[in-house]
Order: C-alpha cells, then structure tokens, then sequence
C-alpha cells in the first residue's frame, strides 16, 4: 500500500514539472525560435532573464535600479501598513466589543470599505501632490479597512462559552476583553495582517501606476511607454514574489504568536 | 443534621424570552455541601436553568439567594462546567486550570498549591504543558473539572459534562467527581439527562417538569455511596424517576 | 454454535491491517470468524476504538480486508452496493436534499421510476414516523429525528442487510432509549438481517438476538450470547440486569 | 423580540451616518480642511445632479452603467471557466498537475500589475478591461471551486456509494452541490477584487464610468468631481456586494443552521 501511494504521488509531481518545462518550451519557441512575436509584444523567456539580471544594477531607462525601485515600494507600503494596523486593529475591536459603537459605526463602515483604496489616490494627490505621502495614507486607509473587518469579526466570533466561563469566575468587563475575546480573536487578526498585506502591496501599485516617481508601479509603467515589455514582466514577476515572501513572513510570527493551534 | 440555613435559596424563579416562558416559578433550596441532580424530559429549559442561577440570563423575576444574599459571581466563589467544551484552546492545561485564581486575585503561592492539586487528582500532572487540541474529549473534560474546583467554589454547577463520553470513562469520572466533592465540601447541582447517572452521584434528585419548566418533585435518594448500578434498590429508584419523566 | 440457518454473511478468517505513518502496519482485525444468519438482530458489542466500525466497514465494502474474504449472499464483497444498506453514526443526510430527496435517492440512483421510488420512500417514511417532515432539510431536525431519516434512506433501497454503526452514539439518554424502542417495532415491521455496532451494555442487551463481546485490538470475537428475551424488553427486568451483569463482566475495559 | 432589534439597528445605523455627515460638514466649515475639501451637502447635490446634467459626455446612470458593464461581462466569463477549471483540477489528478503550477505562479501577481501588459496586449479601451477583470476573478473562483471539490465530506461519498450511486451520479449529485457554498464565496471575493480593479483601469485610461470621473477630477484640481465620484463607487459597490449576498441566502438556503 505505501509504496503504491508514493509512487502515484511523484508521478503527478513528474506531471506538473513537465507541464512548466512545456509551458517555457513554447513560450521560447514562440519568440526567439520561430520569431513569431517581436520583443516589444512578447519577448522572450532568454531576454526577460538577461533584463532580470541587467535591471537590478542598471538604472537605464527609468532612472533607477531595480533595487531602488523595490526598496521604494517596500517604504511606501510598509509605513501606511504599519499605521494602518495600528489604528485598524483597536478600532475593528473597540467596534466588536461595544454593541452601541457596533450599531453606530458599522454602517458607515460598510460605506467606506466598499471604495477600492486606488479610488484615494486622486483625493490625496490633490491634496498632498505625487510625493511619499499621498500613496502611504492611500495604503494607510486600505490596510486599515482591512484590518479593521478582520479584527471586527475576529472578536465577534468568540465563543459564548468561553465568555460565560469569564463571567462565572467574576471576571470584570476588562478581564472578558483582554483574557477572552482578543487572545480567541488573534487567529483572525493575523489573517488580517495578511490579508491588510495584500491589499496595501497591491493599491501601492495601482497608486505607483497612477502617480509617482520612483517604485515597481511606476517602473512598469515607464517601461510600458516605450514598449520595453521584458521589465513590465520582470516587475510583475518581482512584485508577485515579494507579496508572496511578505505574506509568508506574516503567517510565520502568526504561528509563532497565536499558541494553541486554530479553535477547536 | 439540625436545620442550618440552606447553601442555595430560589424564591418564584421565572424566565421568559420575549413573550415565551420557559422557567415557571421555580421554588426550591439547597443545603451546603448538598449534591443535587437535576433531571427532566429532553428539552426541559435546563440550562437557561443554571444559566439564570448564575445571572448569565438576567432572570425576569424571582431571587436567588446563595449564603443568603443574591447570587454574584464577582463576589461569590461560583464555577459552571458546561455541557459544551470550554477550555480555551490558546492556554496550556496549567494554564487553564489557573484561569480562575487569576481572575479572582489570588496570591500566587495559594493558586500554584491548588493547580498543583487539582492536576494531581484528575492526573493530569503529565500533561500540564499540552494545548486543549492536543487532549482527547475525556482529558478535555478534566481539565474544565479540574479548573472548577481550582477556585474552592462554594457552589459547582455542571451541565451534562459526561454526555458523550463512554460507558466506562463515564463511570471513572463520575468517581473522581465523587472524591473531588467529598474532598471539597462544595454544594453540587447536576444537570443530566441520564437517570442511572442522576442516581449514581445524588442525594437528592430534582424533577423538572415540561415547558414551561417547573419543580415537579424532589426524591431523596437513601442509597449508601458507592452505589452499584445493577443493584434491585437502585434499579427500584431509577425506575421510580424514569416513570416521573418518561413523556414518550 | 447453533444449527446452520441459511447463513447470510460469512468472515471467513480476515485481518485488517491500517498503514499509521509514524507507527507502520496497525493491526486492527485479527483472525476473525463469523457467521450472521439470515433476520437476525446481531450486536456486535465491545469497548471504544477496537475495530468494531472497521468490521462493518468491510461489510459495507469501504475497506477491504488485508486477508482473508467475506461472503456476502454467496457473493465475495469487493465494492460498497445497495443490498448492504448502512446508517451511520453522524447520519451523512445529504444537507441540501429534503427528508424526501434523501429517502428517494438510493432508488434514484437505481434508476427506478418517479410515482415507484415517491410510493417506496412515502411507505419507509411513514414507517419511521416522519410524516409531515418531508419537505424540512436535514439542518432542521433534531438528531433523534435524523436519525430516523437515515434508517428510512437505508431500508428504502430494499437492502439484504442493515448495518448500524452506533446510530444513537451522539444523542440524549432518553432520545436514545425512545430510538431503540423505535428501531425495535421498526425492525419488527421490516424484517431484515441487522448488524449494530455499540459500545453501550444495555443497549446491546435491549435489542439483540444475539451478542458478539469483541475483543480489544486486535479484535476477534471474545464470547456469543444468545439473549431470548420476549420484546418489548424492559432494562430494569431482573434477568435483563443478570445477562447484563453477565456480560459486563467478560468485556475487557479500557484503561 | 426580533422586530425591535431590527428597528433599534436601522435607527442607530441612520443616525451614525447623519453623525459623520454632520462631522464631514462642521470640519469642511470651521477648519481649513474646507479650503480643499467641498462640504457633503454640495457632494451629494453634486452626485444627484449628476443623473440630469452629464458629467463629459455621460450622465452618472451612463457612467455606472459602463462601469458595470466593464465588469460584469469578463466577471461572468472568468466565474464560468473559473468554476470549470477550478471543478476539472479538483476531480482530474491529471488536470490538477497539470494547471496547478501555473495558477500558483500567477495568481500572486495582483490584477492592476497586469495593467501595462494589458495595455499593449489589447489597447487602451474596451478589450485591455476585459482582459484585466477575466484575470481578476479567474483566479479567485478557480482556487476556491478546486477547495470546494476537495472539501466533499468522506461520509457522504460512502453514504452514496452504499445506496448504490456510481461515479459519474456520484459527482453530479454530492460534489457539485457541497461546491455551490464555497463557489459563491469566490463569487464574493472576485466581486470585490473586479470592482476594485475596474475603478484602477478606469483611472489609468478611459473616457467615462466611475473611475474616469474621480482621475478626471484630479487632472482639473476638481475635488467636488473626485467626491462625486468616490460616493458613486461606495454606493455602487454597496449595491452589488448586497445583491450577491441576497442571491446566495437564496441558493444556499440549506446551509443556514437554524431549528
């Protein structure tokens, strides 16, 4: 039985190598081998890897390097994230916590988080101009949000019992929020950490693409002007790993902090 | 044993949810160091029962009287186990077993001796550093057991703790229920829907009727502990309170 | 061993044998001979986790046998089939099908005709006691009334067999005394072959012909009781309490 | 009991709103904050008026409407072959080697990245949108649909398999409906992610919807037009997230714990 089962597992394992090997196969064929598309529509798997090595020290033709640009993202979407956690996460639980607030402040909530955070940039733009600062408060308002749902109902699905557990030792309005709710909400607030992540990188670079200077957003749509396709994909391949490290950098303090494993 | 002034006094104990009764003028006393099973037909309002003795229901009218002044966890030593699981998955056992000293204040060498203590009698002691999800249903039930009688309570109230466990385990653990009550002295009320079980620990037995739920009767149960289940005596009695409840 | 009464199912010496990643090959079934007959009521009795769920699983052709084969109705089991109905312990309804829906699907799926399988399941459905409920879903009866629905989908495909694995595990005392008098004039109406898995004494006792007391793992069959007793039986009749003190006495508990 | 609740919630709801509107006003009158930002009562005077007198060369129906459009066409594509795909990987081994690989490499990749190459790839109007909000709920709906396939309870494939149901009865009648709970989650999440990703496209190029309005009023210093803006997004995007949720009340009725 056990070998059986192990062998039908690599085997699919063979299958999914293959089919990338495949899928690259083509995509070379497709430009460089037979020509098909010229690089400024699809250029080739060779060229991109050449520009992916080229660009991180090169600052032609956007004016900074690759690392510059990334380094100027990660500034950006960090320090509104950051923020944004700090302000969303009291505030989804003060919400949570206190039905009167809950009734009086949820549907105005249900408002806001309706807007996509890009949907800001032209407010902050017109109001604080391109710099650093109108992009962070764009990811300060989406991460917020964010973290702001997560928390909310984080709280909000504390069991009954263990608050009735609380209350039968006497313990205090405090002692139920502090002991009870928030350690049984953690779980949720760290999904919220990693999902407020996402979306912060991602307005970042719907922002970058709208207005700015400097950073991945604004690297791609540079090279998207004069058609230099092969950094448009380079950028959108260096922005998807660095969401992907910075989401699993989360998840691990996640498994780290919340001890105890997921609810039972 | 002359007339000492009861543990637990309940005086027209009603409770409606909006326009529908559920507790119906519910009079009744306890004495101290009193273990009372509750028994009544499925779906009797039980818990909204205990619930409203411990003011986790507001009740909508009638008083309860524990030491003779109303009923308030955060004044009185009072622990609930309930039917549901209610450890908390993000302490250690140690922990949890804890979570009631620290809530009530109390010193840290009196709370490490009664931790110490409590895990020593439903063995747990090797286990004090595993997590809720890490422990089978039965352990999971000591532990609940284990931290209700951390806090010495003057009065212990369970909900069908033992409903889902085995026929064997149930009777290991109504044992240690047994020992852990002797040993403290505490007032028990028990709710269960198992007759034999209600049989097997009380000293007396409270009938619930249907809803709207009322005090149908209390049978002082005469048997010498430790009682055997297939006993003509016992079984005379479970008879007797099965044909109280038996609605099918 | 009584006299050989056509002999529905047969285990003709079977192991079983779980592969747990960390401790390898697990025996869970050791050996095991038995022979069920034809209508009877058997109880297959034995404390928690000791492979009691795996025989019936094996009978029902979820599992196979790592040695050994079981015959059922001259035919050796190889793959789950209708004339093995099963009622198991979470119910499995299917959450989005009605009471109806859930009875009707076994003959649904054999391809009989609508008025056919609305008449059959109508019948099992009465029979249960559930009329009035055909149109409620599943998330909206109590586990009593669940269960009646499984033991209705199980009948309503016209099994050989009904295999029960401790269908009154996860409900009250009372409800599960009120389902075994239910399950007792159910089976008394239909009669059928049943096998019941149970750890509860005084259940075994109130509905068997016969007991199977299975040992712990690596089971096999410990000791047989034939319980004679007239139905409707009563649990506090003296020789009710002496079969189960009897009994009692010879299963090994758990630690 | 219920009723009053309900009640006591729309009344408390209503006057939070009234309570932020009356904050928006005060801040815009007394602090300098009214220099740059225009006070509610001409926001949604604006937003109004906006249905008679067109903003460009849309009125704001138009400019929703388009907007919607945008979305909901490759919304409803990438919810078809996202269900298809997400259906096929989760009950084909084979195909599930096969796509995997690449919906984990794409799918970290957020849709308004996609923005420039869709650009080049399909030109600035109708056909770059299109492409955008396909690959904004593809991904979504395929992984959870795949999710749903993989969460079939094992009971209930036995308690089929037992009353004598064989493959192919067995996915029609057990895995397909445990799927349609987790396939409207998607749904949810895609509605989002398309709507957020419409307004982004909108902003970069277009000449009308709801994004072209609020970059239009940046582009003129306008901050009344970028307001009216924002609000028809907010209530736009409230609309079609209540719409969804009704919908799936509707169809998933039977999940609903509730005696």
């Amino acid at each position: 039985m056990k070998k059986k089962q192990g062998a039908r597992m690599d085997k699919y394992l063979l299958v999914s190598v293959l089919s990338v090997c495949v899928g690259i196969f083509v995509w070379w064929l497709v430009t460089d081998g037979l020509g098909l598309f010229r690089s400024n529509v699809l250029p080739s798997p060779v060229k991109v890897c050449q520009t992916f090595l080229k660009k991180w020290v090169e600052a032609r033709p956007d004016g900074a390097t690759l690392l510059q640009h990334l380094m100027a993202s990660l500034k950006v979407a960090l320090g509104g994230y950051l923020i944004g956690a700090l302000v969303g996460i009291p505030l989804g639980i003060f919400m949570a916590w206190n039905d009167k607030v809950d009734m009086l402040v949820r549907p105005v909530f249900d408002l806001v988080r309706t807007i996509p955070g890009v949907a800001w940039t032209s407010v902050m733009v017109t109001l604080v101009g391109i710099g650093y600062m109108s992009k962070a408060l764009v990811i300060f308002i989406s991460a917020m949000v964010a973290m702001v749902i997560n928390s909310y109902s984080g709280i909000k699905q504390t069991k009954t019992v263990h608050l009735w557990v609380g209350q039968t030792f006497g313990a205090s309005n405090w002692d139920l929020l502090t002991r009870v709710a928030i350690p049984s909400a953690l779980p949720m607030i760290f999904t919220g950490l990693d999902v407020a992540l996402g979306s912060a990188w991602t307005t970042l670079v719907a922002a970058e693409l709208l207005a700015s200077t400097r950073g991945l957003g604004f690297m791609i749509q540079q090279a998207r002007g004069i058609f230099r396709l092969d950094i448009v994909i380079v950028g959108m391949v260096v922005i998807a790993i660095t969401g992907a490290i910075l989401s699993s950098i989360i998840r691990k303090i996640g498994d780290r902090v919340v001890k105890g494993g997921r609810l039972r | 044993m002359e007339k000492k002034e009861p543990k637990v006094v309940v005086n027209h104990l009603t409770k409606k949810f909006g326009d529908l009764l559920v507790l119906d003028d519910l009079n009744f006393e306890v004495q101290e160091g009193e273990f009372l099973c509750i028994v009544g037909p499925t779906g009797c309002g039980k818990t909204t029962f205990l619930n409203s003795l411990t003011r986790l229901y507001e009740p909508t009218a009638g008083e309860i009287l524990v030491n003779g002044i109303p009923v308030d966890p955060k004044k009185q030593d009072i622990s609930y186990i309930f039917q549901e699981y209610s450890s908390f998955p993000w302490l250690t056992v140690e922990q949890n077993v804890r979570f009631g000293l620290e809530i009530k204040r109390v010193p840290k060498e009196e709370a490490d001796a009664s931790v110490e203590e409590m895990l020593d009698i439903v063995g747990l002691t090797k286990f004090r550093s595993y997590y809720p999800s890490q422990l089978s249903i039965s352990m999971l039930q000591r532990v609940a057991i284990a931290r209700a009688f951390a806090t010495k309570p003057e009065l212990l109230l369970m909900d069908e703790p033992y409903g889902q466990l085995d026929i064997d385990l149930r009777f290991k653990l109504e044992d240690e229920l047994l020992k852990l009550w002797k040993k403290t002295g505490t007032t028990v009320l028990f709710i269960t829907h198992n007759i034999e079980e209600a049989v097997y620990l009380s000293q007396n037995i409270m009938v619930l009727t249907n809803k709207p739920t009322s005090v149908k009767t209390v049978l002082h149960n005469p048997l010498p502990l430790p009682r055997d289940v297939m006993s003509q005596e016992f079984v005379d009695l479970r008879n007797q309170v099965t044909d109280l409840i038996k609605w099918w | 061993m009584s006299e050989n009464k056509n002999v529905l199912i047969e285990f003709r010496h079977v192991d079983k044998e779980f592969d747990k990643p960390e401790e390898g090959m697990y025996k869970v079934v050791g050996d095991l001979n038995i022979q069920v007959r034809e209508n009877e009521f058997l109880v297959l009795f034995g404390p928690g986790q000791c492979g009691k769920s795996t025989i019936l699983n094996m009978i029902a052709g979820f599992e196979m046998p790592t040695a050994g084969e079981i015959i059922c109705d001259g035919k050796a089991v190889d793959r789950p089939g209708p004339e093995r109905g099963m009622v198991f312990q979470n119910t499995a309804l299917f959450p989005w099908l009605t009471v109806m829906g859930n009875v009707e699907y076994g003959p649904k799926m054999q391809g009989v005709k609508k008025e056919e399988r609305r008449r059959r399941a109508q019948k099992y459905i009465d029979l249960v006691g559930l009329q009035g409920f055909e149109n409620s879903f599943p998330v909206k009866l109590s586990g009593g009334m669940q269960q009646r629905v499984g033991i209705a989908r199980a009948y309503c495909n016209e099994p050989l067999v009904m295999l029960l694995d401790e269908p009154f595990g996860h409900l009250d005392a009372q409800t599960r005394y009120l389902m075994q008098d239910e399950l007792t004039r159910i089976w008394q109406a239909e009669k059928r072959t049943v096998i019941f898995v149970t750890n509860n004494i005084e259940e075994a006792v109130y509905l068997a012909d016969r007991i199977l007391v299975l040992r712990n793992c690596p089971t096999g069959v410990k000791a047989e009781y034939e319980i004679n007793l007239p139905r409707p039986r009563n649990y506090t009749d003296p020789e009710f309490l002496r079969l189960r003190r009897e009994i009692d006495a010879v299963v090994d508990h758990t630690l | 009991m219920r009723a009053y609740e309900k009640n006591k919630r729309l009344i408390l709801g209503a006057v939070g709103i009234f309570i932020f509107l009356c904050i928006w006003y005060a801040a815009t009158k007394l602090t300098s904050l009214g220099k740059v930002m225009p006070d509610p009562v001409t926001v949604f005077g604006g937003f109004f008026h906006a249905f008679i007198q067109p903003i460009g060369t849309r009125t704001m129906t138009m400019h929703i409407l388009i907007s919607l459009r945008r979305m909901l066409i490759p919304y409803v594509f990438g919810g078809f072959f996202g269900v298809l795909v997400g259906v096929l990987m989760g009950w084909y081994k084979a195909a599930d080697a096969i796509f995997m690989p690449y919906i984990q490499m794409l799918r970290p990749i957020p849709p308004i990245a996609w923005i420039p190459l869709s650009i080049i790839w399909f030109g600035f109007d109708e056909g770059s949108k299109y492409f955008l909000i396909f690959l904004a709920c593809f991904f979504t709906i395929a992984l959870t649909t795949y999710n749903g396939v993989h969460s079939v309870d094992e009971t209930l494939v036995r308690a089929s398999k037992m009353l004598g149901a064989n493959d192919r009865q067995l996915f029609l009648t057990i895995v397909l409906p445990t799927t349609v709970p987790y396939i409207f989650s998607g749904l949810q999440v895609a509605l989002g992610s398309a709507w957020a990703t419409i307004v982004a496209a909108e902003m970069i190029r277009s000449s009308e919807g709801v994004g072209w309005l609020i970059v239009r009023g940046q582009d003129v210093g306008n901050m009344t037009q970028i307001m009216i803006g924002i609000v028809a997004i907010a209530l736009t995007g409230l609309l079609i997230t209540t719409l969804m949720r009704v919908l799936e009340s509707k169809l998933c009725a039977w999940t609903v714990r509730g005696k």
